[in-house]
């Protein structure tokens, strides 16, 4: 085979890999979307929010030190000890559990019934919130994260495959950690969509997607259902936050992932689980392939509109998405 | 109580559908209008022009040409940052190309092309709709920015890619490049900012208006009373990018005097200029104004007061900066969804009632 | 007093780099204040604006900050700089833009008030072959060169001195765009790594860096062979990458390492309470950078007060004494900065300074950078003609008549 | 099918004209669900015609062909002597057609002045420059407009609201703003969904009154759907029964209260 | 359970003088009081806009999210204020309501829609409970398998009726259930009402515009007119009202008149002048 084309190949077994670590930040989207109807632009400085809170957990830093330094005039910045990661991992996973309970209690819970748009934009007022008060809680450093994950393609996929091509391919690349986030990503999907289709706080969580006011007649708790669905988003945006986080340190572009996993999001259907991965992949590869083909002919960084345009030509003929509801349009 | 409309008869159909029904609204809307033009020239410095006003003036121009496609024609865009690029390059373009042409010229014709460019890229909107088509505008905002940022023509082959505004004069006055003063910069933003809001009222005032907002309220029943759902959606594009490209050309030659691409009409500005017209009220002139004067002035007071008077440290103000505005457009929306502007007119509804509650 | 106002950005996409520049950029004019009283017995005010890189809040930050007597800019943002070009030239306050902003204003005859001495980004091209140059015993003939850039004016910079110097020595040279913010360099990493060029240049900044090494690392190219710009070489660019970034190299415009003047920034400033940040970074790359910055605009001022015979200068006086700057060895030794950067003296006609820069390597297992060359002089035959031709295009543009009156 | 070409004069002594709008064998599926299966009717110039039968019959959906909503499968729309051809809803409304609709289908934002002057949005023709610069010929057209628009709100006898946000309203205001609009685009044939649904005994002898006398002044056509009998009887020409998507019934009034398929789908026990 | 055929005097549901503001400024309820007693059928009637609507929101506090609030009086269900309760509490204490204009959920099935209605059911009798509201409604399980977005509106109101029903409810609110269904449904309909409501003795309070019928079912009645009872009584007295036959039942002294007749001006309501 000629390594031209296995190195195509190569790019779309990459594109596919980068489109499930896309789609693992649109999960927590499409929960939040399904669940209430709201686009949640903060889902992005929740992952951030979230890998923060590890790191700063796991190194024993003071929370806030910065403030109280400043106001106190003391000198505080470690506790002096460190946490295991599986217990620092459950306490983040408590307080992202407090933070939907918090957003619920002051901000959604006042905003039922309003219109999409209204609640965009609260969650927008919140993604400043939260990127401010993840500053202010943990510092503006860029964190390492200590979990000890994988990283680095892996050589035994790459010797076994060098002999594939002549003398200029060089065996195919793949990186462990996408490899890793692949897994968790269909164990998350899995049980996802177990969850919403088949459960009766699936049903109603859709229920109160379509209609607030019907839903709370018939005595769907939207606290409930809210607080629940925001509590797996957090956990999603963990999951997220902590694998981009291994690839350039806990910072705040992390935040800017939302951007990322947007398009996907779009072409997969913004209320369908399995049409997050499959929207992921196809973004993934599209764009890969793209900047492959067609980049050095226009001058390369065309991944970024590349894959809005891709997404948007799917939707010309599929306006809900591909998985998408279908919007419903009758008089 | 000076304000009552009772007395206040209207005799013709005219004078009913008037921008300010009540003769009260109608003096305070002239005094408005005769301190900006007469009084506040004469006061202005470079500070309160640079940080304030001129950024104000602009933004308002931008949010109420985003209103027009937002507020009344109900699509959501998020590429507003992209259509000011366009605006910006098209005045820079006219600018360099043809530099004996008023520079009025070319800010309208900037808006001319915008327009163009705007219903280009809202041809998808007869498809998409929602959610859907708010993202898909990050389409037009990535890939503007992409090739302002990629073709070389654009700013004349500049090493950077930077463009840089040269000095026009109107009636002999600089109003570009760095002789500008505060007081010239000012005026034109000022003249622009009234031209495009009459113009904004009148097209939102009439039929244009009304079939704008019943595609917003309910496209379907729309079109069945026989509205041309693609017409009206264009227009809503052509105009809104229109007032967006003026605003654009503005904040490049006139505020700004030297863009980047990337980093002044980023993804940011679409966000910015859209919690203007949402905090400052849907569908509603005098709520883009208020927006913008809200989130222009919001941050300077916040600094003022965290850096100047308590002395604290500026990144610590600059994360609780981040802090008070989240909260702020959070309480915001929860006390009145429906923006500044609907605050406005519940107050005056219960100066009517005064002194009877309801 | 003195007025240097602060542009810094503590938050934000790029805080990470903001914020020790700017601890540093304080920390000295505080360590002057507290030891001798700032210079020629007037102390400095420093007055700190968040900008968080935005180009609209460094306009706020100028105007804001303009009216106290500020004496000098330094804006640390490529775009902010080129705002603050027509107002500075019409405020006739002077912009210091240290390796950044706008290479061609080191023509001192069109850009009057911009200084961007000791080198700029053109330089660092020159520099950054210059030594590779020497590593391959003085020929690139066959050899290629990538530059992985930030998709921006800034990473764009280097492109033109690239192409012509790629001409001169007869190197391949490609261009690989990452767009901003960088997050995702699958698409660029696996293109070097089909392609495997000898080295890798990387104009980058904030999040592209870390990536950029990190992927680096992912596909095994060698580090040793892959060198970041003076932006793209700082601690935390390398250390997300933990291990795998051993012996990734970038240019410096300053040395690292101990410098006497730390002794009394730690007792005088840190000890005593003031430190502008929490004092973690002192001695880092950016730092040292902040600090070196400072000390020019000290010098500076020394040079102004000089000239004019006052104490109380005003930003005019101030940009003579910028103009007039020279900077030499026994100089930086007497203030305890012996090495920190090149020899250089500014003029009318080059604002530009020597251009000089090093490469350092960093050691993962240490945690710091070191220096691996002497400081290493630019092709000026290759930038000299780049900056003629720009800066004569601007003036053309903007109706500016060169000279120096 | 009736004899299409005489018209004749009814017992109060309105002349029903020939045929303005006839459905030939119209089928109209979804996916599996047949809403519509092979029905033929006629209206005729200044008749009000009934469409009625159970729920889920297709009389909507009925409604939605005629106003050009929906493409029916198979099947040809005659309108005014031409066959139509497959149009877009808003240029069957320039024709001549308007409608109200079951769910409410108001614009809830706009007020309801404004609501019912997009009624008359094919009327206006200034265009965007005009009306841009207002004075003029755009504020002379909208004073215009809005007299006719002012006729429609008292005959409908809405003055009161005019200025209210629709949003507002009561169920049954709303049916009647609804009924403003489409009568502000001067309309040749009117389609009304269950134009009386939520109102009592009184409101709808309003509506009622409203209807005819639309029918009587304008010389409007009317085809209207409707579930209270009476209304139906006591109004209405002639009566199209469907169930199931099939038309089971058609003839006036009193022939369908008779006719044994239309009591076993639809009226149960016999009505009056 | 109560034994049918008996009135019992025990209220179940008390609503004193309250008053409901809409957006802070428009006054809508201007003290309304009625009662609704245990295995009663109640009928709130009146006019477009007289506040029907407004007043069952304000009992099942569904109000909040339209910007509305009882700013006076208090409502009271067995005793137990309910202004602090979540609808979802309310829910559960047997009070559920039948929102006017249907509302159901567009994308859930028809009978995903059904079994929301037994979200906050425990028992494990949904199953049971969905064979009887198909019973009561075939159409609905004809249409079991669609969205219900894409159903008439007639089926939509069954399936909003339906949904109520499998809440297993003590007290239903039923807002404008007759609205847009066919006659011989809308019979069908209220035979059902009558039937839970002697065979398992659950109460009703229900809006309705379509008088005769309502007043043929009820028990007792309430006139609303713009924010205020201006009537009450035994539904069977309310009947015989000479105003209420004219405006609410149609019937002139003559008996039912033809809509075609009623083009003369007619006569102001006697408890409004
Ligand atoms: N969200 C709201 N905002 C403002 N006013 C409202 C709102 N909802 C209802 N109203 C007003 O409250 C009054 C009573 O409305 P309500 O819907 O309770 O009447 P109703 O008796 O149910 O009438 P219908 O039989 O038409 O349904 C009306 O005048 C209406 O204008
Ligand atoms: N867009 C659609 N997609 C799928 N099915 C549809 C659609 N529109 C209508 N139907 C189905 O077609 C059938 C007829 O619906 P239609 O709305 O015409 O009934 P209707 O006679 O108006 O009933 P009602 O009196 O209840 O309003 C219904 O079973 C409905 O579910
Ligand atoms: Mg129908
Ligand atoms: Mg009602």
């Amino acid at each position: 085979m000629s390594a031209d084309f296995l190195y195509g190949i190569e790019v779309v077994i990459n594109g596919l890999m980068a489109g499930v670590l896309y789609a693992l930040v649109a999960l927590g989207f499409v929960l939040i979307f399904k669940a209430s109807g709201i686009f949640n632009y903060a889902q992005g400085v929740m992952a951030l929010f979230a890998a923060l809170t590890l790191v700063g957990i796991m190194e024993g830093q003071v929370p806030f030190s910065h403030l109280i330094n400043a106001i106190f005039g003391t000198d505080l910045h470690y506790f002096g000890w460190t946490v295991p990661a599986l217990l620092a991992i459950a306490v983040t996973v408590v307080i992202m559990i407090f933070f939907a309970w918090a957003v619920q209690k002051f901000v959604f819970r006042h905003l039922v019934g309003q219109e999409p748009i209204i609640l965009f934009m609260a969650t927008i007022g919140l993604a400043f919130f939260l990127e401010g008060v993840g500053d202010l809680m943990w510092g503006s450093d860029i964190r390492t994260i200590g979990l000890g994950l994988p990283q680095g393609g892996s050589l035994w996929i790459e010797e076994a495959t060098a002999s594939l091509g002549g003398d200029d391919f060089y065996g195919f690349f793949l990186d462990k950690l996408d490899i890793l986030a692949t897994a968790v990503a269909a164990v998350l999907v899995a049980a996802l969509v177990a969850f919403s289709q088949y459960t009766k706080q699936g049903r109603a969580m859709r229920a109160v997607a379509d209609d607030h006011q019907a839903a709370l007649s018939v005595g769907i708790s939207l606290d409930f259902i809210w607080i629940l669905v925001w509590s797996i988003a957090g956990f999603v945006a963990l999951v997220a936050g902590v694998l981009w986080g291994v690839k350039s340190g806990v910072q705040f572009s992390l935040s800017l992932i939302a951007l990322k996993a947007l398009p996907v999001l779009m072409l997969g259907g913004f209320t369908s689980i399995p049409g997050a991965i499959v929207g992921g992949l196809i973004i993934g590869v599209g764009e890969k392939l793209f900047e492959y083909l067609v980049g050095p002919l226009v001058g390369g960084a065309t991944e970024n509109w590349f894959a809005y345009v891709l997404a948007l030509i799917f939707l010309v003929f599929r306006p809900q998405g591909l998985f998408g509801e279908k919007i419903i349009e009758r008089v | 109580m000076l304000y009552r409309e009772a007395g206040d008869f209207k005799t013709s159909y005219a004078a009913d559908s008037q921008t300010f029904p009540i003769a009260f609204d109608r003096y305070r809307y002239w005094a408005v209008l005769a301190v900006a033009f007469l009084v506040v020239p004469f006061f202005v410095n470079d500070y309160w022009a640079n940080a304030i006003l001129v950024p104000f003036l602009i933004y308002a121009i931008a949010a109420i040409g985003l209103n027009i496609l937002t507020g009344y024609c109900g699509q959501v865009s998020l590429g507003t940052g992209g259509f000011m690029a366009v605006g910006a390059f098209a005045c820079y373009k006219l600018m360099t190309a043809f530099p004996d042409v008023s520079i009025v010229i070319h800010l309208i014709l900037s808006g001319v092309i915008t327009a163009a460019v705007g219903a280009a890229f809202g041809l998808p909107s007869l498809r998409i709709k929602g959610f859907y088509l708010a993202v898909a505008t990050l389409a037009a905002q990535f890939f503007l920015v992409w090739l302002f940022n990629r073709v070389p023509w654009f700013y004349n082959y500049s090493a950077s890619g930077q463009i840089n505004a040269p000095e026009r004069t109107v009636f002999g006055v600089p109003v570009t490049g760095p002789n500008t003063e505060a007081w010239a910069q000012y005026l034109i933003c000022l003249v622009f900012v009234t031209v495009c809001a009459i113009i904004a009222r009148n097209l939102t005032r009439g039929t244009q208006g009304r079939t704008w907002m019943s595609i917003r309220d309910m496209d379907i029943a729309a079109e069945i009373i026989g509205v041309n759902p693609l017409k009206a959606k264009l227009t809503a594009f052509a105009v809104s990018s229109f007032f967006v490209g003026i605003a654009g050309a503005l904040f490049f030659a006139v505020y700004l005097g030297a863009v980047e691409v990337g980093e002044v009409f980023g993804i940011q500005k679409s966000f910015l200029v859209l919690f203007m017209i949402i905090i400052g009220g849907l569908g509603s002139i005098f709520g883009s104004f208020a927006g913008a004067a809200f989130l222009v002035i919001l941050p300077v007071a916040l600094k003022l007061v965290g850096v100047d008077l308590l002395g604290w440290p500026t990144d610590l103000v600059a994360h609780l900066q981040l802090v008070i505005i989240g909260a702020l457009i959070m309480f915001f929306l929860i006390k009145e969804p429906h923006g500044l502007a609907q605050w406005w007119r519940v107050a005056k509804e219960k100066l009517r009632l005064w002194p009877f509650p309801y | 007093d003195l007025v240097i106002p602060d542009l810094s950005y503590r938050t934000g996409p790029y805080a990470a780099g903001g914020t020790p520049v700017s601890d540093g950029y304080q920390d000295y004019f505080n360590m002057l204040n507290a030891r001798d009283g700032g210079v020629g017995g007037v102390p400095f005010r420093i007055v700190e604006c968040e900008t968080g890189y935005n180009t609209e809040k460094g306009v706020e930050c100028y105007e804001a900050t303009k009216g106290e007597g500020a004496l000098i800019y330094q804006p640390l943002s490529t775009g902010i700089t080129y705002q603050l070009i027509p107002k500075v030239t019409a405020d006739n306050i002077p912009l210091h833009t240290m390796g950044y902003g706008r290479t061609s204003a080191a023509n001192g005859e069109i850009f009057r008030n911009v200084f961007n001495y000791p080198a700029n980004y053109w330089d660092a091209a020159s520099v950054a072959v210059n030594y590779l140059l020497d590593e391959n015993g003085g020929s690139l003939d066959g050899k290629t060169i990538a530059l992985v850039y930030h998709n921006s004016a800034y990473g764009k910079e280097p492109i033109r001195t690239l192409e012509a110097l790629s001409e001169m020595h007869g190197f391949d040279f490609t261009q690989i765009a990452v767009d901003h913010p960088g997050q995702e360099q699958k698409s660029q990493w696996l293109q070097i790594r089909r392609e495997r060029p000898d080295y890798v240049l990387m104009w980058g900044w904030g999040v592209m860096n870390q990536v950029a090494v990190q992927e680096a690392a992912n596909i095994g190219f060698p580090m040793e062979n892959f060198i970041g710009n003076w932006w793209s070489g700082a601690e935390h660019d390398v250390t997300p990458a933990g291990m795998a970034a051993d012996g990734y190299k970038s240019l410096n415009m300053n040395r690292v390492g101990d410098l006497a003047v730390f002794d009394d920034i730690k007792t005088l400033v840190h000890d005593a309470g003031n430190a502008a940040g929490d004092g973690s970074n002192l001695g880092s790359v950016l730092y040292t950078r902040g600090m070196y910055a400072a000390m020019l605009a000290a010098e500076a001022v020394a040079k102004a007060q000089e000239i004019h015979g006052v104490a109380e200068i005003t930003p005019a006086m101030m940009r003579d004494g910028m103009e007039a700057l020279e900077i030499t060895e026994e100089r930086m030794a007497e203030l305890g900065m012996a090495g920190v950067g090149p020899a250089f003296s500014v003029s009318c006609a080059d604002h530009g300074g020597s251009g000089l820069g090093i490469v350092q390597q960093w050691d993962a297992a240490a945690g710091n950078w070191v220096a691996l060359t002497d400081y290493i002089a630019p092709d000026d035959s290759v930038t000299g003609p780049l900056i003629a031709e720009d800066s004569a295009a601007f003036a053309a543009e903007n109706g500016i008549e060169p000279g120096c009156s | 099918m009736k004899d299409t070409v005489d018209s004749y004069v009814t017992a109060d002594g309105r002349t029903i004209g020939g045929v303005m709008m006839e459905m030939r064998n119209i089928t109209l599926r979804f996916g599996g669900v047949k809403a519509i299966s092979d029905i033929s009717f006629d209206i005729r110039e200044g008749e009000i015609r009934a469409i009625i039968g159970p729920n889920g019959a297709g009389k909507s959906s009925m409604l939605n062909v005629i106003s050009g909503f929906y493409h029916p499968q198979e099947g040809e729309v005659w309108f005014r002597g031409a066959k139509r051809p497959t149009m877009k809803p808003y240029q069957v409304a320039q024709q001549g057609i308007a409608r109200t609709f079951q769910n409410i289908a108001l614009f809830e934002g706009m007020t309801v002045l404004d609501n019912v002057m997009t009624g008359r949005l094919n009327k206006m023709k200034v265009g965007m420059f005009g009306q841009a610069i207002w004075k003029g010929a755009a504020e002379r057209e909208e004073v215009e407009n809005r007299e006719a628009v002012e006729r429609v709100i008292d005959f409908l006898e809405i003055q009161a609201i005019r200025k209210t946000p629709v949003g507002r309203l009561p169920y049954g205001l709303k049916k009647r703003v609804e009924l403003a609009r489409a009568l502000a685009a001067e309309p040749k044939l009117l389609l009304l969904d269950e134009p009386m649904a939520g109102m009592n005994v009184e409101e709808k002898e309003d509506m009622s009154r409203f209807i005819l006398d639309v029918n009587d002044e304008f010389g409007t056509t009317i085809a209207l759907i409707e579930h209270d009998m009476g209304v139906v009887m006591d109004l209405s020409d002639r009566v199209v029964v469907m169930d199931y998507g099939r038309k089971i019934g058609d003839g006036t009034p009193d022939e369908v209260r008779n006719n044994q398929d239309v009591i076993d789908a639809y009226l149960g026990v016999s009505h009056d | 359970m109560l034994d049918s055929g008996e009135q019992s005097v025990e209220t179940l549901l008390e609503v004193n003088n309250i008053e409901v503001i809409y957006n802070h400024v428009i006054l809508v309820l201007k003290g309304v009081s009625l009662t609704v007693p245990k295995g009663g059928i109640t009928a709130l009637l009146g006019g477009n806009g007289a506040g029907k609507t407004t007043t069952l929101k304000a009992i099942s506090n569904l109000l909040h999210s339209e910007r509305g609030e009882v700013t006076k009086g208090s409502i009271e269900y067995r005793g137990e204020p309910v202004a602090d309760s979540s609808p979802s509490e309310l829910v559960k204490k047997g009070v559920i309501q039948v929102m006017e204009g249907r509302h159901c959920f567009e994308h859930l099935t028809i009978e995903e829609n059904l079994m929301t209605g037994a979200y906050t059911r425990r028992d494990g009798g949904a199953a049971a409970d969905l064979e009887m509201v198909y019973n009561y409604f075939p159409r609905l399980k004809e249409r079991r398998k669609s969205q219900a977005g894409y159903t008439s509106g007639g089926e939509q109101q069954m399936c909003a009726i339906g949904r109520a029903l499998m809440s297993r409810p003590e007290t239903i609110l039923l807002d404008e259930p007759s609205m847009g269904l066919a006659p011989q449904l809308v019979e069908e309909i209220f035979g059902i009402v009558k039937n839970l409501n002697e065979k398992e003795g659950v109460s009703f309070l229900l809006a309705e515009q379509n008088t005769n019928v309502a007043l043929r079912f009820a028990h007792h009645g309430y006139i609303l007119e713009s924010g205020r009872v201006v009537m009450e009584g035994p539904a069977a007295e309310l009947r015989e009202n000479p105003d209420v036959k004219e405006f609410y039942l149609g019937m002139s002294d003559e008996g039912r008149k033809s809509f075609r007749d009623v083009r003369s001006y007619r006569r102001r309501k006697r408890w409004l002048s």
